[in-house]
């Protein structure tokens, strides 16, 4: 308990009232600007893509369609709320929430610019800084899939399932990678602390983490992190043209809302993170203003993240989805594989050069031995069907399954004896 | 014995908050009819313990148990449980074995009670501090715990590779499909 | 930045564990990186390379320590003792038998091979680090590695319900009893501060708490947690399942392994971690003793199951072995290790012959399916009474030399009740090993072409695995002093 | 530490006893699965209580054990279950009665 | 001393015979019953040699010693005195008996092997000086017992071997049990772990330990000798057994009983077994009444030897709890008396169920006429049984009463109300059986054969010389015996009031 509270200065004093009101204002102003961010992200995604299609887009709503988001969130907001008869009530309503809270939680420990001094108590522009922050990021995100997961499942309806099951299974693979990469940069940091990685960065372009890891677990974390979001081109928990919309299939009006607010806010959410990890945060030059240089790291912090949610808006614009499968096989066979040898090496070269070497070596050997191996494996797989059948193959849950089998085409007698001969 | 001398009261809110979270989980595991509630609760319970151990400044291990149990082990849970379909609401009016409830009830609760009445009578006296490694508080002790798990534990840490060797091919071994002519076997009984 | 110091690690030590975990790397590697399915004749070669590797070490080893005296390596994880190192050699010598009998097994039922033996071997290292281990987190992870090995070993045989079924029995009981350990190895840090069993005994000897109530619920919880891996009455309740359900060369694997690995833990613990507080436990080790003994003589006796009446007779063993640790003497110590290693023969010879003569599927092993066998198969006939007689402890068997060797140090340290029990128990299991043989020399019920599956019988592997199984119950049955010498060293190892 | 260890030990105990009593009377086997975790998760709070209390790390580094024991628990026994269901549709162990026991 | 390994390969001739016979069983079975013959003919030859090279003194001789399981203490340690020696030849002699008269027809020659090898753990327990020894011995013989009864007996053989298995078997864990407590109170005393006979001796007991070990012995030998009231086994044992595993039962594996309560419990315990006296005195006086009373109720021939052979072994153990130097040596006089007598019995009565199909005296009537031979044998061997002087059952019988009168005078009396009802029943049952007029079926029984005839002659000489002439053998007894007489008489502490020690008996020369 009192270890979290010692790492922020702000509470050098102890908890006097002007603290509590500094913590409250920062927690208001977190909540009021990603929600204002999350708006805005919407209809720039709109936008953007109207854009890249040769479109318009929104552009009735206020200026520039800016408020069509608002009325969006407001016709929602009265339209009738559904819940399918065959759903599991509790769970189907608790699900949005499970989505959104964790994609705020994230936003806590972000540090978005440098410290403020305001009636002589010093803070960190950000809402804590545990000393677990980066923790935190690797917690919420596994709680996330929860939601999605949940409310799949909740819904008593068969595409929403296998959206579940998918999500599920593409979350906690694709988590692992994220960890190793995580973990590459906090080698390189010593701490857990979101702030402290983001002073390590702090000198120039050079000690950025996107430079001092070696540019490899940026690419890499931000491929598992696309796909921790569900986002083109890993957005088959959602495929609107194989799983009718996925997860949120039978949702409508206010929770229904609440998942669309809460995938753009994972996605600001993410861009955040990112920069936090690799490009130093709000780290950049600062002009020597008064008064008013504790802007500029807030300004390059958000500069950063708007370049990071443009990116993602370009790969939903530009990148086909993934099948399934593909999606898994490089999870599993490319990320985590190589998340960990990019780790090991960090660590190696951390060590000294000696050992930089051997497990440069090593890595090598691993790759060519992982290559002949998957080969081999995926040659195998095909000649013998020795794996589970795919997801779209299951039966549901509910009257039809209690009849069938795993799906596969039931082998007579004869044909099978066959097989054992051969 | 005066048990209450130091505590404070945001502490003990901590406390009764990890407490109540953990304790509910429980009680909602033993009572679901349904796997994915019993897993919805196990997850509340994961957090109550979470909160514990915030409330014993192992920060680091309260995060791992998110991480870890929370968001890898239940989720592989609630991913059988819907890719295999088995959410079957369990009738637990009906008892199996007559008298299993009793008999399993008095058998902890008399475990319960003689682990806390033990632990009363020997005043919940431990052992020498410090005999591993001193533990220091917040975020010292990841570095603690990463000397231990590397220098003391080093063995153990070596175990667990493999460990988990097995259970990768221990998963790959059993989802392995049946030969095929034990699938039709099956098929057949199904049909019956 | 402070640096960390590396333990020092003797490799020599961990040569057995490191032969029979790389075993199993090696094989998993060449499996997957060969394009064509590795044939079960290249798998068994390997395991046994490594199984022999894993003995040849522990031999060396043993030249070592029988001179000198106990150590501990890597920061007192591992203890390098005789003890240690006989646990090894037992391994070592299950492994290879149990390599030998699975081979042909593994070919008929069409089960990946790799696979099966890549488990074994990494179970078996478990068993060994359990003998080792001198720090009860190491304690935990040997066990966990045998355990979680072993789940998937039962459920190996695809064939058969039976086998997933118990599978599933044994992972949910291992599991409860895992988490138990897990929880008495707690109370134990807590009541002593430290994890290292070494620590744990200084902290013991050198002050008696007054009121030692968490030391006495870890202990309670560790002797749950350890008499279900050993399967003690009333802790047994999976085993006849599991045992039935298991894939013939598996139960025979499991029996012999798991025994030896949790005995050793067992042993370890509460001979070198916790004698001080023997006081405790024994009265409670020795009520478990009596009920595992009787209770696993008594049920042995109404069994129809080949496979349940061994598991039956494991029980029993386990109240046997139970003995020498409540001897808590260098006999008594020496008589376990003797025990061990000749039951583990013993039991992976009968399993073997069992396998042997196994159904196509392997899914009935019902005693009435071997009477007969002594017109079909009398070589194996011969040799599966010589192993069951064994395990009875009849005279000029290891098993004799066994039991009597556990009763003489019980009743050296005075448990003469308790000896006087096993000694019934023995009576009452005797007669039913007795009907089992007697059942081999019955008249054969219906076809006994079932009693060998293309060509089971005639393995060569298979033979010679039942010929040294044979062979060394006869020959330390009746010229026992060439174990009891390497035995009663490593005992005073431990047991000074 | 400001909460006396016996407060922990209390609630580790009755969340183990919950587990066990979970583990007895549930007949399906994910839920009975659950119920080990949960014991597991008990003797873990014990574990670091107890860390704490003694100042010494090595409760901690157990718990670290523990986790790792646990996943690979959870992969191999989901693995038999998931095994098991393919063939049959229920969770329920009752209804695996092929072994006479 | 003698350098030729008499006793060693007394065990192994057996033995070895025993493994080649049932190597051969499936390829050549005549070849293996011929082996299994010769062994045993070998091993009467050794036994014959031995007893000529035998010298009339009281100590053991022909020991070897040879460490074997050293880390446990256990020896091969071997002797014999005249106590063991004629039980020795006693075996030697039943078991080609058996082989040549009482062969089974199938399988014949696996369960010559499993004779061969119940004598050699048989020769084995008489000979070892070893306790542990003694006790392997005694508990290998439980397995071929175990197999000849349940692989070769009739109808009910199961039920049979398996309580008369867990019986004794109940009965040896004791055993085993005061073996090791006596060890280890040795080893506390002398800092050495031994199980040698002449070493424990020499443990100092208290009163209480002596008597609970003395019982622990007690039990195991009760129940195999069969004494009363642990006899339960034995009427369905013997009844259910194949007629040559009877007659080894009864002559050889109960002598192993007695003869256990003769060596150990006397010499070890003396002083305990002197305060035990009363009681098993009783019991034996028991036993012989409720043999002899029981046996002239039965009409199954093998029952009623069964029970005259408990009220027989009463006489014995009346003997030797008698304590005196005659009734002890009436007791192993007996003991090889009764060996001969009663595997004579067996074999005759296996001979008319052979003939007849069963051997109920309600289906019998008049052999005497139509099998005058086989009466002829019966009655010499009935007679014996009955104690007429001039056989060999009046020799052991004779001394034991006298022994008794000397020291134990009312059990004596009663006792020899027990020799009286044996007289009548034997008769009364020979009477039965032999007399009276045949009908059809019975008229039909043919006579011995000529390799019958040759078969039980040994036996039947036996009887009448060992009758006529008993100083062979006595000569031989009695200086162990006084060994023993000593060793209790001079047994400390002071002897309670109750056990009288006459100063008449003829003690060794001691004095």
């Amino acid at each position: 308990m009192n270890g979290l509270l010692a790492a922020d200065h702000l509470f050098d004093q102890g908890l006097t009232l002007a603290v509590f009101i500094i913590v409250v204002v920062k927690v208001v102003v977190a909540f009021a600007v990603l929600m204002g961010a999350v708006t805005l992200m919407i209809w720039f995604e709109r936008k953007a893509i109207s854009d890249m299609q040769s479109r318009i887009g929104p552009n009735r709503v206020g200026p520039w369609g800016l408020l069509q988001t608002l009325a969006d969130g407001i016709k929602l907001f009265f339209k009738e709320d559904l819940i399918p008869a065959e759903s599991d009530r509790f769970v189907f309503k608790l699900a949005p929430y499970l989505v959104v809270v964790p994609a705020f939680l994230i936003f806590a420990v972000i540090p978005v610019g440098g410290s403020v001094t305001i009636a002589h108590h010093t803070f960190d522009l950000q809402v804590a800084d545990p000393p677990m922050g980066i923790l935190l990021v690797l917690a919420c995100s596994g709680i996330a899939v929860y939601g999605i997961m949940l409310a799949g499942w909740a819904s008593g309806s068969k595409y929403p399932l296998m959206s579940s099951v998918r999500a599920s299974a593409q979350m906690v693979s694709y988590e692992a990678a994220l960890g190793m990469n995580v973990v590459t940069v906090l080698l390189v940091c010593n701490s857990l602390s979101t702030r402290a990685i983001v002073d390590a960065q702090g000198g120039s372009f050079f000690h950025w983490n996107l430079i001092t890891t070696g540019i490899v677990p940026f690419f890499l974390f931000l491929i598992a992190a696309t796909a921790e979001l569900n986002r083109p081109p890993f957005d088959v928990v959602e495929a609107d043209s194989e799983l009718v919309g996925g997860f949120n299939t039978e949702y409508s009006s206010i929770r229904f809302a609440l998942f669309y607010l809460a995938e753009f806010m994972n996605t600001i959410t993410m861009s955040a993170v990112m920069v936090t990890l690799f490009f130093g945060g709000p780290a950049g030059p600062v002009p020597n203003i008064p008064h008013i240089k504790w802007i500029f790291p807030i300004l390059w912090f958000t500069g950063k993240v708007v370049a990071f949610c443009y990116m993602y808006i370009w790969f939903r614009a530009a990148l086909p989805r993934m099948r399934y499968d593909q999606l898994m096989d490089l999870g599993w066979k490319k990320l985590i594989p190589a998340s960990l040898a990019w780790m090991l090496l960090v660590a190696a070269a951390l060590t000294s050069w000696r050992w930089a070497l051997i497990v440069l070596a090593g890595v090598f050997i691993g790759w060519i031995a992982l290559t002949q191996a998957f080969e081999i494996g995926a040659d195998r797989e095909l000649s013998d069907a020795s794996v589970l059948p795919s997801i779209g193959q299951r039966p549901l849950p509910g009257r039809v399954l209690r009849r069938m089998t795993d799906g596969d085409a039931p082998l007579d007698d004869e044909a099978s004896d066959e097989e054992v001969e051969a | 014995m005066n048990l209450l001398a130091a505590v404070t009261i945001p502490d003990v809110a901590i406390f009764v908050l990890s407490a109540a979270l953990s304790l509910a989980g429980a009680v909602g595991i033993l009572l679901a009819k349904n796997p994915v509630h019993a897993a919805l609760s196990l997850v509340m319970t994961l957090f109550g313990i979470a909160v514990a151990f915030i409330e014993l400044q192992a920060d680091f291990l309260a995060a791992v148990q998110i991480i870890v149990y929370a968001g890898a082990i239940v989720v592989l849970f609630l991913f059988v449980i819907m890719f295999l379909g088995v959410d079957k609401r369990e009738d637990l009016s009906v008892e199996p074995i007559v008298g299993q409830r009793s008999t399993a009830a008095v058998l902890v609760l008399g475990l319960m009670a003689s682990i806390i009445a033990l632990g009363f009578i020997g005043h919940f006296e431990v052992g020498p501090a410090s005999q591993t490694a001193e533990l220091t508080g917040g975020a010292g002790n990841v570095a603690d715990l990463g000397r231990a798990v590397f220098t003391t534990y080093l063995f153990a840490f070596e175990a667990t590779a493999g460990l988990l060797v097995i259970a990768v091919i221990g998963a790959v071994v059993l989802a392995r499909k049946p030969e095929a002519k034990a699938t039709a076997a099956v098929v057949e009984e199904g049909e019956q | 930045m402070n640096v960390l110091t590396m333990p020092s690690i003797s490799y020599s030590a961990l040569a057995p564990i490191l032969f029979l975990l790389l075993g199993g790397v090696v094989i998993m590697a060449i499996a997957a990186l060969r394009r064509r399915a590795l044939s079960p004749t290249t798998t068994t070669a390997l395991t046994l390379t490594a199984g022999i590797g894993s003995l040849v070490a522990s031999l060396i080893e043993w030249a070592h320590v029988s001179t000198s005296d106990a150590t501990s390596t890597i920061a007192g994880a591992l203890a390098v003792d005789g003890f240690s190192v006989t646990i090894a050699i037992t391994v070592s010598c299950a492994v290879i038998l149990a390599t030998l009998f699975a081979h042909h097994y593994l070919e008929r039922m069409s089960i990946a091979s790799a696979e099966y033996h890549v488990l074994a071997l990494t179970a078996a290292s478990g068993a060994v680090v359990m003998g080792a281990a001198n720090d009860l987190v190491v304690v935990f992870l040997g066990l966990e590695l045998l355990s979680i090995a072993l789940y998937v070993l039962v459920a190996l045989n695809r064939k058969s319900r039976a086998s997933e079924e118990a599978a599933l029995k044994y992972f949910i009981l291992g599991g409860f009893a895992s988490a138990i350990f897990v929880f008495g190895i707690a109370f134990l840090y807590g009541a002593t501060g430290s994890t290292n069993l070494q620590n744990i005994g200084n902290t013991l000897s050198a002050s008696v708490a007054e009121k030692p109530g968490i030391l006495l619920i870890g202990i309670a919880l560790l002797l749950v947690g350890f008499c279900f891996k050993i399967a003690a009455v009333p802790f047994h309740l999976w085993t006849p399942d599991v045992y039935q359900g298991a894939p013939t060369p598996v139960t025979g694997f499991m029996a012999a392994v798991a025994k030896v690995g949790g005995f050793a833990a067992m042993i370890r613990v509460l001979l070198a971690g916790l004698p001080t507080a023997r006081s405790s436990w024994e009265p409670v080790l020795t009520a478990i003793a009596m009920a595992t003994l009787l209770g696993g003589a008594l049920l042995m006796v109404v069994q129809k199951d080949a496979k349940r009446m061994l598991a039956y007779s494991s029980i029993n063993h386990a109240g046997f072995l139970l003995l020498g640790i409540i001897a808590s003497s260098a006999a008594g110590l020496s008589a376990d290790l003797f025990y061990l290693f000749t039951y583990s023969v013993a039991t992976l010879g009968t399993f073997g012959i069992l396998t042997m003569v196994a159904t196509a599927a392997d899914d009935d092993s019902a005693l009435a399916r071997l009477k007969g066998l002594s017109t079909k198969h009398p070589v194996l006939a011969g040799a599966l009474t010589v192993l069951i007689l064994a395990q009875a402890g009849v005279p000029l068997t290891t098993g004799f030399i066994a039991k009597f060797g556990v009763i003489e140090a019980a009743i050296g340290s005075s448990a003469i009740p308790l000896s006087i029990v096993a000694m019934v128990s023995a009576a009452i299991a005797t007669f039913a090993y007795l009907r089992f043989v007697l059942n081999l020399y019955a008249a054969p019920e219906g076809n006994l072409d079932a009693l060998d599956v293309e060509g089971s019988t005639t393995s060569p592997t298979a033979v010679l695995g039942v010929a040294i199984a044979v062979g060394v119950t006869i020959v330390f049955g009746v010229v026992p002093s060439l174990l009891l010498g390497l035995t009663s060293t490593a005992s005073t190892h431990l047991l000074p | 530490m400001s909460i006396p260890l016996s407060w922990f030990i209390v609630l580790a105990v009755v969340l183990f006893g919950i587990g066990a009593f979970g583990v007895l009377i549930r007949r399906n086997v994910l839920i009975m699965f659950m119920c080990v975790e949960l014991m597991l998760n008990a003797a873990n709070l014990a574990l670091v209580g107890f860390s704490r209390s003694l100042h010494d790390v090595g409760g901690e580094a157990t718990v670290f054990f523990v986790l790792v024991v646990a996943a690979a628990e959870v992969v191999v026994g989901l693995g038999i279950v998931v095994a098991i269901f393919r063939r049959r549709q229920s969770a329920i162990a009752d209804d695996l009665a092929e072994l006479g026991g | 001393m003698h350098t030729f390994p008499y006793l060693s390969l007394l065990v192994i001739v057996p033995l070895v015979g025993a493994i080649a016979a049932a190597l051969l069983a499936k390829t050549a079975p005549a070849a293996g019953r011929t082996i299994a013959l010769a062994a045993s003919g070998v091993e009467l030859a050794l036994v014959v040699a031995m007893i000529i090279q035998f010298k009339t003194i009281g100590a053991f001789q022909f020991t070897s010693q040879h460490a074997w399981a050293s880390d446990l203490s256990i020896q091969w340690n071997v002797g014999v005195d005249g106590i063991s020696l004629f039980l020795v030849a006693m075996t030697a002699l039943v078991i080609p008996i058996v082989l040549l008269g009482a062969q089974v027809a199938e399988r014949g020659a696996v369960f010559a092997a499993w004779l061969l090898l119940l004598e050699a753990a048989a020769v084995a327990a008489f000979v070892s000086l070893d306790l542990m020894l003694f006790f392997i011995a005694f508990e290998v013989t439980l397995v071929p017992s175990y197999f000849l009864i349940a692989r070769y007996g009739h109808e009910r053989r199961n039920y049979a071997a398996v309580k008369f298995f867990v019986m004794t078997f109940l009965g040896s864990a004791f055993l085993l049990v005061g073996i090791l407590v006596l060890a280890f109170i040795h080893q506390g005393q002398t800092g050495q772990l031994t199980f040698a006979l002449e070493e424990l001796r020499h443990t100092t007991l208290s009163d209480g330990t002596g008597i609970w070990l003395s019982l622990a012995f007690l039990a195991a030998f009760a129940v195999k000798a069969p004494l009363f009231p642990f006899h339960t086994w034995s009427p369905t044992t013997y009844r259910e057994a194949p007629a040559g595993g009877s007659m080894v039962l009864s002559a050889v594996l109960a002598k192993l009983g007695t003869y256990g309560i003769l060596r150990f419990n006397l010499t070890l315990f003396p002083h305990a077994s002197k305060t035990l006296a009363p009681l098993v005195l009783t019991l034996a006086t028991i036993g012989i009444l409720y043999g002899a009373i029981v046996a002239s109720a039965q009409k199954d021939m093998k029952r009623l030897v069964a029970y005259s052979s408990l009220a027989q072994v009463g006489f014995i153990v009346l003997g030797t709890f008698a304590m005196s130097q005659q009734s002890l040596t009436g007791a192993v006089t007996m003991m090889v008396n009764h060996g001969i007598i009663t595997a004579a019995f067996f074999m005759l009565i296996g001979w008319i169920g052979q003939r007849r199909g069963g051997w109920d005296t309600t289906m019998l009537r008049g052999l005497q006429r139509p099998a005058p031979v086989l009466a002829a044998v019966f009655t010499v061997v009935m007679l014996a049984s009955i104690g007429l002087p001039g056989l060999n059952g009046f020799v052991g019988e004779f001394l034991v009463l006298l022994g008794t009168f000397a020291t134990h005078r009312w059990w004596g009396v009663v006792a020899t109300f027990g020799v009286l009802v044996a007289a009548i029943y034997l008769l009364w049952n020979y009477q039965q059986v032999f007399h009276g007029d045949a009908d059809e079926e019975n008229e039909k029984t043919p006579d011995l054969t000529i390799r019958e005839r040759l078969v039980v002659a040994p036996l039947i000489v036996l009887i009448v010389v060992l009758g006529v002439y008993p100083k062979f053998m006595l000569d031989r007894i009695e200086p162990s015996v006084a060994k023993v007489v000593s060793s209790v008489v001079h047994s400390s502490p002071a002897p309670a009031s109750h056990v009288i020690i006459p100063s008449s008996t003829r003690l060794g020369g001691d004095r």
